[in-house]
């Protein structure tokens, strides 16, 4: 199993679901996050003080795929969350040693 | 009649009860009022007749009553604020706050120096106790026309014009804020100012002129006593041209057309407006009787009772068509009744205002779900509410009219109290002039605004939301966490 | 004692002051008004007696204090929505908000259809200026009864009876709207709407009617001028009633029955509120005196004074008994002195109001930790501050009672001003009265909505919170991030 | 001069009104209001003299009235609440709350203790009706004084204690609670709640005293109608100096001293703030004239008017100068233009307000800029909108006072108004004179309260924030996410 | 060292905190999140609009631990974050290189 | 590449960042989350009701470096988020077997 995080635009989530769910990924996890990148950041000003906001918002997707999947998912993120405009963010596979499901304690492929 | 704010007689009344020496009062009335019934002679002769003392008296008691309900009106800026910021989303709250501030300073003040002058054109002609406002009078020291001396000549008059506009200007502020909810989110803060400026000095002063100030409205017969169509419907109407000329907020249709959900960031802001609003109608409606007399309780009851079945109605209707009460169409449907009840709440009686308030509030329901199906984005149902319930208010007028008005005047009676068509005719005619007016004037100043790029921000600015776009920073600070996926 | 609103007779004076003519009302004062001191019939003549003119300047100034002091008591709408979402969670805001909503809207009109005339029996009968109201006369055309012709018949009375009815309609409004936050964060919307009709319809007006409504407790010289009994310890013992019969939300206590914190979502949202009923109250107290007159200001200090002891005492309580001064204790405190003041407020002296609200402020901080410690889940205090506080309220009254009331009755003086005994036991007399009806009455009120299955949400629901469970979607949108963790 | 609120004139002008019988009013006016213009007296004839009862019906009306502008000045506390909590950090918010609760609950209680007999001292030597207050009084039953007995020997005087005590002491509480946004979110709050007192029981009766109370200032011809100087400086110059003393916020200038910027956490809580505010002006500078007559609508106008033009002046020189309108600068704005209108209010023009207003709104955008770069905290710009502007509106009397007050008074007129520079350099006098007192006496405060360690939080409790540190708890609860990075 | 990560039901972060602490896990990070599975979501009604909330509110635990405490510490998660119903969520294992405590720069074991 | 992950103390963030930069590190990603540890909890009070805050605030900083920059990350960030108290947080390094940029598609160091 490997667990694939990606960074994305917070609007593109809705398609990025959308592309996993139409290649029958089981679930995935959601965190809302802030980027810092090439992007980079803007200014805003506040009673007369500027003031670099260097993050700006992304969302953070994990999920956990069988390794057979892995290829498929993140092709499918690409394509889903690219504008080709900067900042569309990353991802990155990292393995998994073991996957649990609480509910059944299931192991392996049968818990996602 | 004299105590109605049908056409133009109540300003006649006011020069009547004021500039005539209070001893020729009872004289005025005859020569001035036309027909009236011996209660009203009688009426009159109480309050200002006899002793100069008690003349000013009352006097001093109407105007302090008018300011009072003057200030009532201005809170209504704080409630629309609200319910506006309430109902659309947390990147933009600072801008509908500040749009709203604006409405009232740039209202005041346009509407002294021009709108004021448009809407009571005739009765003041010359008045130079009016000369301290307009372009030209703005510049003089009006305060000389109202030093004591002037005072006792003018017979206590003049000092009247400073509460009436103080109350009137309160109005035209509440016609223009109407307007900040339904383009809320997208809408250049520069384009909506100068919208804002176009509506106080001209549109609504017009639409005014044409009932309040003595036009062609008033000579009909036309019923509006505290504005459903004078106020609200310019208002709604305005409203419902910006919405449509500056298209719907990103993302508010899918691509099939079909609404999507944007729901607001803060129903409990929401619903608190709609409190304060309820509470300055208590001086929208009274305060239109423009004295301080035993009519302003009543009108206050009617007041409530709209307020209250028009709650009740949209709480029902949007429990019976969408599976649950719906509680941001609930504080809509109290907002509908009081639109509703301002036309005729000093001429029905109060089953008529329970029922007119009810009709309101079921109406705003599948009003602001109708708008939405014709791919119009209105966020807060400013339409619905001010608009179409506005409409109602005066049909309902025409429909529930007693034969013995609140305020003593004789007024035909409408449909249902046996009074024919002809006031329920009139009322439509009123709307329909009023709707036609307002939407062709509003509809060339959004689409001027339009072809001069002033009127919607960027897709960019609008997606990173108008606090940060148009004002430089977000409403909420970095420590309120405002979450991305919106 | 005419100017007194203890039992019957202020309904009885203001008979007596409008449906006689002006130039008989010295003679109806000295008719009606049962043994009155030297100053009564004169003060009485000053106000009413000689021109009809005179006489009716009166009546207007009454009726438009009274009707501005209504509108500061429906203002206490929106401060008991923030207070009480300010203090519950914001899963449930949205529901909160609308729960007061509904008790205001549907609370006007159940109470005019039903709860005023149970309030104000004997002394409307066979009044036709009151047809308007009730389920009858509902549906007449009650404005025939107050035309000008009329009032001139009836010497003006017939329209003191709106504002009487505005007034007294925002009071039942407030007694109703107390049991929404006792109850906040598990009850069924559809619960809470018949137990509204029913507090505003029945429980109120019968306790109102034994007072206000020249009952029997009026006719024990029991004294609740403003109501800490009769509206605040009615809807406090509702709220207990409520409370108890609900049963805790879900994680209020351990297992060991401890009693675990569950945060308000805004605490500033409930000091604001705090602060709108702060202003409501001087509609509250001073609009009790029930005319214009040189009483009003005195109340008024008196309810400042008893307020910010309040607020100043639970602040130092708390900080004494948790070790820091708790913000929403404050602001309780505040509450507390406001409703136990409201009993006496006419009859007691400067130092008398100081030490009647800072011991509320005292006894609401250790109410609120003792009603946990029994089980009993209030999560904003309503009975604390309500029900135990008002029942002080009417203890502090038979205590500080001075023989020389601000409104020139003559009550019976308190405990501490030489007046023995009495006075006081007819206060618990009226307190305990008041406590066992409400707790019987909407004891078995609630019962039979628990029994009916509509009083508790489901366990799934209170988690989800209401705002999703009741009414479709969350109080604050999903750009307002709420945490999960609660 | 009798209706002016310069000097003690209106003070002994009460006392003429009300102690002499009303009969002897007119020889009253001669007597003791200096040489008067016919109008004046023609005027206090029309309302005083004739019938007693007719006297009395004006007395009851300009008790009510003020009663009524006295409930609108509290509503600034909420205003000054919200202000304050939006421009501050959530984590303050419920510390901002508390103080303005304490605010008024400790200032209502003190005032009246000391501070009202300090400000008013000769007026009031030797009344039995005020003997209910101060220390001493406190502890009898001052109602003895009111009894319908005292009222019919005193001519009904003494109930106008309580209302003008009710006015009074809801400036002082204004004045107070002007310090606490600029000392937001460091302070101690026992600290504050000593600085409290002392403002209320000293600094601001002294200042008060010396030109209402009847003091050196009013017989140099001051004028400061509504108190620009009197309660706005006197609160913005502490603010000055609180805000000093304790020094900045943690992280609020970089290294090299440059300020960084600390976003308010709800600018749309700010804004509702000022709408307050904006509202409750209405009862503090037409309430400023001390009675119900025909100037109050032309104070409200002006005082519109100046709101107004303070707020667009606000908002378009932040635009200019930052780029882009500033939301909370805007609201800034509107208050700078209420604070400086209230010193010349009843002396000015149409356009001099307009011209005022303005121009203050300009002023607090540049002051609040400076005030930063002088390396100050002032988080809400206290000292921009209420100290700075609050001169300027003192300047502004001197320059644009007309020789024809609203009020009918004979000032002597402003430099634009040929009256020369005599005025415009006692308004300069009197406002170096209030900075000055006012800047020692509160420096010498809170450097006593920093001596004493009572004054600021410790660095750990200033970023855990001040609700959690001083309260035991966060003002938004755990399910309002707040974000940590702050 | 091993990274134990695991997607809990918010309402049963206590029971897993406490029962992490009966087992001397001596720290633990936690995130709000939202997941999408099998649990799905439900829909809302927004005036008269209905939209579908498809991820639901979960609580996000992460805690690195010696390679001999995951069994334990992944048991003893499983076991307090049951409910038997849908939506329990998952527990992923992947492998830790270096872990470091910054107070003190300690490294590995020491370091948690 | 590797992933690094850092547990700081929230008013550290600026500080880390601008070390990062400094060291060249192209990009971050940033969430907010809470800690349980040594460091421990405090105790609030709401209306007389005593309870206890066992999880304190903390940013949690996410890169994914150059095998070779990672011992020069991990220093940057320890030195720049030691504050020497108690609760400075940790870091912990997870290998990462491939990585995307969403935007062009790029793999590996590219991608960064
Ligand atoms: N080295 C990195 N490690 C972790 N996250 C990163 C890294 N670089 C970028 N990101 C994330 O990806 C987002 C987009 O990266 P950025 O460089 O701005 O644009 P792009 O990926 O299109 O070049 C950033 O906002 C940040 O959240
Ligand atoms: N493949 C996955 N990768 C990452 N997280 C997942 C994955 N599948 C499920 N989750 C998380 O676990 C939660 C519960 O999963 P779900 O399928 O709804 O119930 P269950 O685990 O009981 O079958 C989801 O809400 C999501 O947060
Ligand atoms: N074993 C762990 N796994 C994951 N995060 C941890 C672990 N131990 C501590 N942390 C995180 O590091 C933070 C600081 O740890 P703590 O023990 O409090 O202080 P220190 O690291 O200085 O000893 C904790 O708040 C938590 O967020």
């Amino acid at each position: 199993m490997q667990l694939i995080t990606a960074i994305i635009k917070p609007h593109m989530l809705d398609e990025v679901k959308a592309a996993l769910k139409s290649i029958d990924v089981s679930g995935m996890t959601v965190t809302e996050a802030k980027g810092f990148g090439r992007q980079g950041g803007h200014t805003e000003t506040y009673r007369g003080a500027e003031y670099k906001v260097d993050f700006v918002p992304k969302m953070k997707i994990e999920l956990v795929v069988d390794d057979s999947q892995v290829v498929l998912a993140t092709d499918a993120i690409v394509k889903a969350a690219q504008t080709g405009k900067i900042g569309d963010g990353k991802i990155w596979v990292t393995p998994v040693d073991r996957i649990i499901r609480i509910r059944t304690g299931e192991l392996g492929v049968d818990a996602v | 009649m004299f105590t109605t704010r049908t056409g133009a007689r109540p300003l006649r009344r006011a020069l009547k009860r004021y500039v005539a020496p209070a001893t020729l009062a009872l004289t005025a009335v005859l020569a001035l009022a036309g027909p009236v019934g011996a209660q009203d002679v009688s009426a009159q002769y109480d309050r200002a007749a006899a002793a100069g003392a008690e003349a000013m008296n009352m006097v001093v008691l109407d105007n302090i009553f008018i300011f009072v309900c003057a200030v009532l009106v201005f809170l209504m800026q704080a409630g629309f604020g609200l319910v506006e910021a309430g109902l659309t989303r947390a990147k933009n709250a600072a801008n509908i706050m500040m749009k709203n501030l604006m409405d009232v300073s740039v209202g005041v003040l346009v509407f002294a120096l021009i709108g004021w002058g448009i809407a009571y054109p005739g009765d003041f002609n010359g008045w130079l106790g009016f000369a301290g406002f307009g372009v030209a009078g703005f510049f003089d020291n009006y305060l000389v026309d109202v030093s004591p001396e002037a005072l006792a000549a003018d017979g206590f008059y003049p000092l009247a014009v400073p509460v009436d506009f103080f109350f009137q200007a309160a109005f035209a502020a509440t016609a223009a804020t109407i307007v900040s909810g339904a383009v809320a989110g997208r809408t250049k803060f520069i384009g909506y100012i100068l919208y804002s400026i176009a509506l106080t000095a001209f549109i609504y002063p017009v639409v005014v002129g044409w009932q309040w100030g003595g036009g062609w409205l008033s000579d009909q017969g036309f019923v509006d006593f505290a504005g459903s169509g004078l106020v609200h419907m310019t208002g709604g109407f305005a409203a419902l041209m910006g919405a449509l000329v500056i298209g719907p907020r990103i993302g508010k249709f899918a691509d099939d057309g079909s609404p999507r959900a944007m729901p607001g960031h803060s129903v409990p802001l929401a619903i608190t407006g709609v409190f304060l609003l309820f509470i300055g109608w208590f001086g929208f409606n009274p305060g239109s009787q423009l004295q301080a007399d035993l009519a302003v309780p009543i009108i206050a009851v009617l007041t409530a009772f709209a307020a209250g079945a028009g709650a009740v109605a949209a709480m029902a209707t949007s429990w019976a068509t969408m599976g649950k009460p719906d509680v941001s169409m609930a504080g809509n449907g109290m907002l509908a009744g009081l639109v509703a009840i301002c036309s005729g709440v000093g001429e029905v009686s109060a089953i008529g205002a329970v029922v007119i308030g009810a009709i309101a509030g079921s109406i705003v329901v599948v009003a602001v779900l109708g708008i939405e199906r014709t791919g119009i984005d209105d966020p807060v149902g400013a339409f619905s509410v001010h608009g179409v319930c506005g409409f109602w208010g005066l049909i309902a007028t025409g429909l529930f009219a007693t034969t013995t008005p609140v305020n003593g005047a004789e007024e035909a009676a409408g449909l249902l109290y046996g009074g024919g068509v002809s006031l329920l005719g009139t009322q439509i005619l009123g709307g329909i002039a009023i709707a036609a007016f307002v939407a062709v004037t509003a509809g060339v100043l959004f689409s001027a605004l339009k072809a001069a790029g002033v009127l919607r921000v960027s897709a960019e600015e609008e997606m990173a939301g108008l606090d940060v776009a148009e004002h430089g920073s977000p409403g909420y600070g970095p420590d309120m966490l405002v979450a991305n996926a919106v």
